[in-house]
């Protein structure tokens, strides 16, 4: 196992043949494509159904409150495999930040928690760096012990500290949590306009009120995160001595690159991140204090959720926002509204196969058409989706559109492998 | 260059004696006597039935632990192990339940129906990675969660499920398909153990003396130079998805056949990833992987002791966490460490013999 | 403009979306009985249980997890308080802890002494069974569970449905949209208990109410009591469908649906102890009307206490209204208007007049 | 000026585990000359370059730069002092655009936008890079990222530039640009370290060449003055051989016949391979030509069976094998010399012996149906260590404790192992030093005679005309030409491969 998580043994050949392919649209305009394509396929899915969940604000803000860990999450993981660095002891940083958030909030205030989340998600960072940078060790030991020690520890703390306040081992007082902002005027516009149910304009209304209310700062900030990370890692040096890091460290090097500072700094970067989006449990409105095992696998979601945008904010963004998203639909909407997105579902092959007949890929399309076929037969022919497997519906989502996607990932070059210092070729 | 005995052993050594000194710290900490706490450990082993328990416990780690280490063979992370083996159970358990069938021939039934079960669960995603090239973890973790939702419907009483007071579970197996243990002291080692350590054996076998383990591993070394070589590279992800599931189709069975021979809903989960750690563990090697297992079984045992004593039974979470991380930070020093000494003997011969060593184009 | 949301969150419409109606046509409240306790079992006799050395072992959460193990852990209190007793001695279980830990707890137990021993939770059933044999001498409980049949062994189950009943009541009369709802946690039988008594109590009282009954998770997926992010988008889900009283009984996630009845105008019903007074949902308990309790506790010391005077056969063969095993909290006085009503159901129920089931019913 | 010495190396040693790849090496560089440095392959070139630019350092000995001494603990701290380098291997990121790889590390001198793009620009018209700053690196060919490679070190502002074997993979003409850039740099006042196998090259370019010898410095001579062959006698103490094939051993047997081969990939309009027949017959090395990049290696794994054609057939002694995967046309009798011997030829950590099966894994010795048989591979292995002069401790090391050549010579003995009726040898010397070169050379030739089928690829030229009996040159995809190994030179054979119109021979 030297290179961790080798995305593809299927093995290509060598050689590049591709000739160089320009990029006709810019990244954030394909971004508000795509965006612009799901509000119509999900209005238009709306309409048909009769089912407004879809669409509605309170999909959209759950779908936002569900996808702020997630995504905080997959940016930590994205700052740390940019550099080289596997992490998938994200679920244990994020752990340790649940904790340090109950913890700081409870004795300072919601700001002081979320500076405490990110610093103990920094620790399990630094752990982490120091396992694998320092010492070489395999990224995936260090990450799988890195969340078996998360837990261990909070564990504990929450034991020797939480429970002479709270009375329960497992859980921390009540801590003070974010306000929260609207901007009011907009958003009751919104309201009325999404209470018109005027087509298109009311799903939109209804999408746009549930991003502008009751949104905290922690919210504001981890969404502006993306860009900036965006920006930091594409667009400065120091993000692209970072970068060059996980593509080549040995390169990095002989160009005076330090390699083993960059790496720490984003490995520490990375745990703060799931740091905070442990915290992203605790301290918003409704968040939950500190309670044992409150992440739930999240921190493995958000790792997913990187690999599924493809190693880049924007689609790590997206992956995280579909799941949230229907994670959101699924438990507000229930059956129902998974029926709905079904349909949607069935709407968006339909787009699929229309292009991939357009571009002459007869196989594709002549899957599309299956899939399409399939899924529509099952929105015809049951009224209630198995009541077992709703709850599921975002991870069946996420394989569904991996599978449909055509599959151009490509990880870091360096993911996962063990640098050394001057040991280069 | 074969690593000494010494850099073997050395390092687990270490990495216990950093653990130890961790967990006191620890203890410490909270107020506890760590000698109390190491003490009930220990001596759990001579109480009761804790010492089989271990083994018992063992073997289901140890299963888990080469199911995820064959996928490692080849840079396969099999994350859904965890969901494969659950699946199985189940499966096996309503097949078990539900058939009538002598004795041996039920329990064989009971056991291929797992391996396949297990199998066909790791099939979705090897299909997956191989024809629409979508990377196993993701598939993998979001299979363990839908694997919840299915055996939330297979256990339903709608569907295959009996409610026994307030739980429900699958049909019990009748004793025909049940496989007998070893009666020892108040506690009996399951028979199951035994098929363990023939997983074991079949393992380090297919590994190191079949073209198969060949392939496998020239496939994990260098998916190219594997590709030159005529390994079908997408056959083997597929094998190896497959193989490895079907391994961890085992992994609920030693429970099932030798204790509990019904599947609850609350039936523990989490073997899957403890065996991630004990795969870890053990570097892969089927006998690292069996002194990783009963070291992890030992540990989770330790915590009802270490409850009974008043510690925080929360130290042996930590505990397993450290281990994990320390020994392979040993291993890692202890080889340097080998370097070194190496490096600083090279140095010393060169007073006298430099051609000799200093020879180019060979070391 | 940008404005910092009030507390209440007024920016979002008042609960029972669009039908604001005056609230449920109810059913005539059945008469007799409006009478206090029914378990009254007279003025019970000293007794005294400094002989025995008592141990409990704990579902994961243990003593503290303000729930059916703190509850628990509250009757031995006060039995010890009580009676006297000599020694007692806590244990919990760990998460995904397998068979063999819970039998070795117990086993531990008993091979010290301990007895009578109580294992809280019905995950328990195979260990007691098993470790129940082989001390014949020692005396087990077993809370949520009466399958095991052994001389040795007692189970303490409860009606939970008998008491889910008269909150269901409760909610109906407190609605304003005539429409509940039910949040569960996991979809076990355990829980469909507290499903169908609920259900069948809203019915009673009125029978045209709308019901809206959700479970965060299928069985087998216990994330679904430890996921308050999750409880809350469920009973925001039942809210904006137009529930306005929402029963939860759904563990640590309870938190979430209490909050998402706070942040949208709602009321909220407890589960299991009087959750008005928890510690951990304080910031929401205005909207906590009433809670379903299950008195773990009252079971536990009722058992130490037969067991200490020797009348284990006296002991209910399930703990219900009657023997005040199930019950609801009048904490914060929300329904103090509607008690008389609620009694009265109690008594009907008490006086098998109505019979509850314990299996949802569509 | 002429005696100003830019560096000075003193008493360099540097030992890894097992290895002294310096001892006691002096060697003294003047301003503004390019300063050859030859040895074999291990010879300990690269480590001491590495030391020179601060990504190793030194157990002992001083460096001197420009008169003062200096210690480096890293690369930066070179790049400081104006020392720029191009590694052996590129040092290059793939998936990083051409302008992130120049500017990276250097971004405190223009930053990494407008100013940087326009620096990097002028430096791209001055060293013939015509590539897109903003494409990802990875598109380019050899020859432009050895262009990236200098820009780099320019860009840097260094004006001592260590050149560690950039010639390499590059073909005549391309070499040629790459001199005459040099020289122009050189009487601009910059000072060059240069590193090659390739003798009449160091004797076209170096004003001075120091030669070592098992890590340390035999001497310096003046390339003028000195032959070729005295300078290979200086590295190795043994003759210069030559790749000349004696006598012909066509026959009329065509083993390898491709006809139609066509290769596109997916979603692709451009064909990597159009329209390609060939034949090689029994006892003939049939060499192709091409700058690389131009599908030859495309090629070379269409005929493994690594590609799968989108057209045309091939057939191995009259046997269709188009449909056959790589393993049954390597029982079919394909040995098979991959370019890339690390990445396709063998598995690094694993002993020889168990390199000895790779490709093999289905036949004796090596196997015996589904079992191993571990024996019977450790038996051939010795056997191949032995007769090919494999350099190694024993069978159970590792493979990538053999330096690169014995790695070649390892790869060649197994794939003669396995009595193919074709060998395809795709650079089957690229790295290699002088004798093993000739070992490998001799073994092709004697496998010739013995009637096996070659298809030789090679950025050698004189490897190519040396041993070829048929040359055909290969450019975008197609075979263009076909020459007489027996009368072109490397400069005509040069301008096919390019494409450009050849001088007219008066
Ligand atoms: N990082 C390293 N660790 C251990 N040994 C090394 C390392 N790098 C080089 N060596 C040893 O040092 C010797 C000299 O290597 P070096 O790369 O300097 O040779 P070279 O002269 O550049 O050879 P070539 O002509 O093939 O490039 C090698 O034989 C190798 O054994
Ligand atoms: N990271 C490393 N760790 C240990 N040894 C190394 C390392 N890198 C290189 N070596 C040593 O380097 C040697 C190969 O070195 P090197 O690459 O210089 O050989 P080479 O003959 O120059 O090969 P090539 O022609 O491919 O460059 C081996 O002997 C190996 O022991
Ligand atoms: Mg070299
Ligand atoms: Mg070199």
């Amino acid at each position: 196992m030297t290179a961790g998580i080798a995305d593809s043994p299927v093995a290509g050949p060598v050689t590049m043949a591709v000739p160089p392919k320009r990029r006709k649209i810019p990244g954030w305009l394909s971004g508000v494509l795509w965006a612009v394509g799901a509000i119509a396929v999900l209005s238009t899915a709306s309409y048909l159904t009769g089912n407004s969940d879809l669409t509605s604000s309170t999909t959209t803000q759950t779908a936002l409150r569900l996808a702020l860990p997630i995504l905080l999450a997959a940016l930590g993981g994205l700052w740390a495999e940019r550099a080289g660095v596997v992490n998938i002891g994200l679920e244990g940083m994020m752990i340790l930040g649940t904790w340090g958030a109950a913890w700081g909030s409870y004795h300072g205030g919601v700001w002081v928690g979320l500076l405490v989340a990110i610093l103990f998600g920094a620790i399990g960072g630094l752990l982490h760096a120091i396992a694998t940078v320092t010492f070489g060790v395999n990224h995936i030991v260090s990450g799988v012990a890195i969340n078996l020690l998360g837990l261990g520890i909070t564990k504990y703390l929450a034991h020797l500290i939480f429970e002479p306040l709270s009375g329960n081992p497992r859980q921390s007082p009540v801590v003070p949590k974010f306000d929260t902002y609207s901007a009011t005027g907009l958003t009751n516009w919104l309201a009325d306009l999404e209470t018109q149910q005027r087509v298109v304009l009311s799903d939109v209304a209804g999408i746009l009120r549930g991003l502008l209310t009751q949104v905290a700062p922690l919210t504001m900030i981890a969404v502006l995160l993306v860009p900036i990370s965006y920006i930091v890692l594409w667009r400065t040096r120091f993000g692209l001595r970072l970068r060059s890091c996980g593509e080549n460290p040995v390169a990095a090097e002989s160009l005076g690159v330090n390699v083993y500072r960059f790496k720490y700094i984003a490995v520490l970067i990375s745990g703060g991140l799931a740091g905070m989006g442990g915290a992203s449990l605790v301290l918003l409105k409704d968040g939950a204090d500190y309670l044992e095992n409150q992440t739930n696998g999240r921190g493995y979601i958000g790792l997913a959720a990187m690999i599924f945008g493809n190693w880049r904010p924007g689609g790590l963004a997206a992956g995280s926002a579909l799941f949230g998203y229907t994670d959101g639909l699924q438990l507000s909407g229930r059956g129902p509204a998974v029926l709905a997105l079904l349909y949607a579902a069935v709407l968006l092959l339909v787009i699929v196969v229309v292009v991939q007949l357009f571009r002459r890929k007869w196989f594709a399309a002549g899957a599309s058409v299956l899939a399409a076929g399939l899924l529509y037969a099952i929105y015809f022919s049951v009224d209630e989706l198995p009541r077992d497997l709703t709850p599921y519906a975002p991870h069946f989502v996420t394989l569904i559109v991996l599978a449909v996607a055509s599959q151009r990932l490509r990880m870091p070059q360096a993911d996962g492998f063990i640098y050394k210092r001057g040991q280069g070729s | 260059m074969k690593s000494s005995l010494r850099a073997k052993l050395l390092p687990p050594a270490l990495a216990i004696i950093f653990s130890v000194l961790l967990c006191t710290v620890a203890l410490l900490i909270s107020g506890d006597n760590p000698l109390d706490a190491f003490g009930a450990m220990i001596g759990q082993l001579g109480r009761g039935t804790t010492a089989v328990d271990t083994i018992n416990s063992g073997a289901v780690y140890y299963i888990a632990g080469l199911a995820v280490a064959i996928g490692f063979q080849m840079n396969l992370f099999n994350i859904g192990v965890e969901g494969q083996y659950r699946f199985a159970a189940v499966v096996a358990a309503i097949v078990g339940g539900g058939v009538v069938l002598p004795p041996v021939i039920h329990t064989l039934v009971i056991i291929i129906v797992a391996v396949l079960a297990g199998a066909l669960y790791a099939l979705v995603p090897a299909l997956l990675k191989v024809y629409r090239g979508v990377s196993e973890v993701i598939s993998t973790i979001m299979l363990n969660a839908i694997a919840l939702g299915l055996i939330a419907y297979l256990v339903s009483t709608d569907a295959f499920g009996v409610q026994v007071g307030n739980n429900i579970g699958t049909e019990p197996i009748p004793e025909s398909g049940w496989m007998p243990g070893i009666p020892m002291g108040t506690g009996t080692l399951f028979g199951f153990v035994f098929i363990a350590a023939l997983v074991g054996a079949g393992y380090w076998v297919l590994l190191n003396r079949t073209r198969f383990g060949f392939e496998l591993k020239a496939s994990g070394e260098s998916p190219t130079a594997a590709t030159a070589g005529g390994v079908d590279a997408r056959k083997m992800v597929l094998t190896a998805m497959l193989l490895s599931g079907g391994i961890a189709g085992l992994t609920g069975l030693p429970e099932l056949l030798g204790r509990d021979h019904e599947y609850l809903q609350t039936s523990p989960a989490g073997y899957g990833f403890a065996g991630i750690a004990v795969a870890l563990l053990g570097r892969n090697h089927p006998g690292g992987i069996a002194l990783g297992a009963l070291l992890w079984a030992f540990l989770d045992k330790s915590a009802v002791s270490l409850d009974n004593v008043g510690v925080p039974q929360e130290i042996t979470t930590i505990m397993q966490g450290a281990i994990v991380l320390s020994v392979v930070i040993a291993y890692e020093i202890v080889r340097r460490m080998e370097l070194a000494a190496e490096q600083r003997r090279v140095g010393r011969q060169l007073g006298r013999d430099t051609s000799d060593i200093a020879a180019g184009g060979s070391v | 403009g940008c404005a910092k949301d009030s507390g209440g969150g007024s920016t979002t419409p008042p609960a029972g979306g669009g039908t604001q109606a005056s609230g449920c046509k109810f059913s005539p409240v059945p008469s007799g009985g409006s009478g206090g306790g029914g378990a009254s079992s007279g003025t019970p006799a000293k007794v005294d249980a400094s002989a025995f050395k008592v141990g409990l072992a704990y579902d994961i959460g243990g003593r503290g997890d303000a729930s059916f193990n703190d509850s628990a852990a509250a009757g031995l209190d006060k039995a010890k308080s009580d009676m006297g007793v000599k020694e007692t001695k806590e244990l919990t279980a760990a998460p995904n802890e397998t068979e063999d830990a819970k039998q070795s707890r117990l086993r531990q137990l008993a091979g010290e002494g301990f007895s009578p021993i109580v294992a809280v939770g019905f995950a328990y059933a195979k260990s007691v069974e098993a470790v129940a044999k082989e001390f014949p001498n020692v005396k087990f409980a077993i809370v949520d569970d009466d399958t095991v049949k052994l001389p040795n062994v007692t189970g303490l189950v409860f009606a939970e449905e008998q008491g889910s009943f008269l909150v269901g009541v409760a909610a109906a009369y407190k609605s304003k949209g005539c429409h509940v709802g039910f949040v569960g946690g996991v979809n076990v039988p355990l829980i469909q208990k507290f499903e169908a008594g609920f259900k069948q109590g809203v019915k009673a009282a009125a029978p045209d109410a709308k019901i809206e009954s959700e479970y965060i998770t299928p069985a087998g997926d216990f994330t679904g009591f430890q996921d308050p992010a999750k409880g809350n988008v469920v009973a925001a889900g039942e809210i904006s469908r137009g529930a306005d009283v929402v029963y939860q009984a759904a563990g640590a996630s309870g938190k979430g649906v209490f909050e998402a009845a706070k942040g949208k105008n709602a009321l909220a019903i407890g589960v299991d102890s009087d959750q008005y007074n928890q510690k951990t949902v304080e910031n929401s308990k205005d909207v906590i009307i009433t809670s379903m309790l299950k008195r773990v506790d009252v079971a536990v010391y009722d058992y130490v206490r037969a067991v200490a005077g020797n009348t284990l056969s006296s002991l209910p063969k399930r703990f219900d209204l009657k023997a005040d095993g199930v019950g609801y909290a009048t904490s914060g006085g929300k329904i103090d208007d509607i008690k008389a009503t609620l009694d009265a159901y109690r008594q009907q129920i008490i006086d098998g007049k109505i019979t509850v089931s314990d299996k949802p019913s569509n | 000026m002429a005696d100003e010495k830019a560096v000075e190396l003193e008493g360099i040693t540097k030992r890894f585990p097992g290895v002294v790849a310096n001892s006691d090496i002096h060697l003294e560089v003047r301003a503004g000359e390019v300063h050859a440095v030859c040895g074999e392959n291990g010879a300990g070139k690269s480590t001491l370059m590495k030391i020179l630019y601060g990504m190793q350092q030194p157990d002992e000995g001083t460096i001197k730069v420009n008169g003062e001494l200096v210690r480096f603990r890293n690369p930066s701290d070179a790049i400081k002092v104006g020392i720029g380098m191009v590694h052996q291997h590129f040092m290059l990121a793939d998936n990083l655009t051409v302008l992130e790889n120049i500017v990276l590390g250097a971004e405190g001198l223009h930053g990494i936008g407008a100013k940087a793009r326009k620096k990097v620009a002028e430096l791209a018209r001055r060293t013939g890079l015509n590539a897109d700053l903003d494409i990802a690196l990875e598109y380019l060919g050899v020859a432009d990222r050895q262009r990236v490679e200098i820009i780099k070190v320019l860009y840097r502002g260094a004006k001592i530039v260590i050149l560690d074997e950039p010639t390499a993979v590059l073909v005549p003409q391309e070499v040629d640009d790459l001199f005459e850039t040099v020289r122009q740099m050189r009487a601009d006042g910059f000072t060059f370290i240069f590193i090659s196998h390739k003798l009449d090259e160091v004797r076209a370019i170096a004003d001075t060449v120091t030669v070592i010898r098992r890590g340390t410095t035999v001497g310096t001579a003046d390339p003028k003055t000195i032959s070729s062959r005295q300078l290979a006698e200086m590295m190795v103490g043994s003759e210069l051989p030559s790749p000349e094939t004696r006598e012909s051993t066509v026959t009329e047997t065509a083993v390898l016949s491709a006809s139609g081969l066509r290769l596109q990939e997916a979603g692709s309009a451009r064909a990597i391979l159009d329209d390609i027949d060939l034949v090689v017959h029994a006892g003939e090395v049939l060499g192709i030509a091409g700058v690389e990049g131009n599908g030859q290696t495309e090629l070379v794994e269409t005929i493994m069976g690594m590609r799968r054609s989108t057209d045309g057939t091939v057939s191995l002694s009259g046997k269709d094998i188009t449909k056959l995967g790589t393993l049954a046309r390597r029982e079919a009798g394909i040995g098979y010399i991959a370019e890339d011997r690390t990445r396709h030829g063998l598995l690094l950590t694993q002993p020889l012996w168990a390199n000895r099966m790779l490709g093999y894994q289905t036949r004796e010795p090596v196997s015996r149906g589904q079992w191993l048989d571990i024996a019977g591979a450790k038996k051939d292995t010795r056997r191949i260590v032995e007769d090919y002069d494999v350099r190694t401790p024993g069978i159970e090391v590792a493979a990538a404790a053999l330096s690169g050549g014995n790695q070649q010579k390892l790869v060649v003995g197994r794939e003669l192992s396995g009595d193919p009726v074709l060998l395809i040898a795709s650079h089957p010397t690229r790295g290699v030093d002088v004798g093993a070169q000739a070992l490998i050379w001799e073994h092709i030739r004697q496998a010739r005679a013995a009637g096996l089928a070659v298809l030789l690829i090679s950025a050698d030229l004189d490897e190519l005309i040396g041993l070829s009996d048929r040359i055909v040159v290969m450019l975008r995809g197609r075979l263009v030409s076909e020459e007489d190994p027996a009368t072109v030179t490397p400069e005509d054979l040069g301008c096919a491969m390019t494409g450009a119109p050849r001088e007219v021979k008066s």
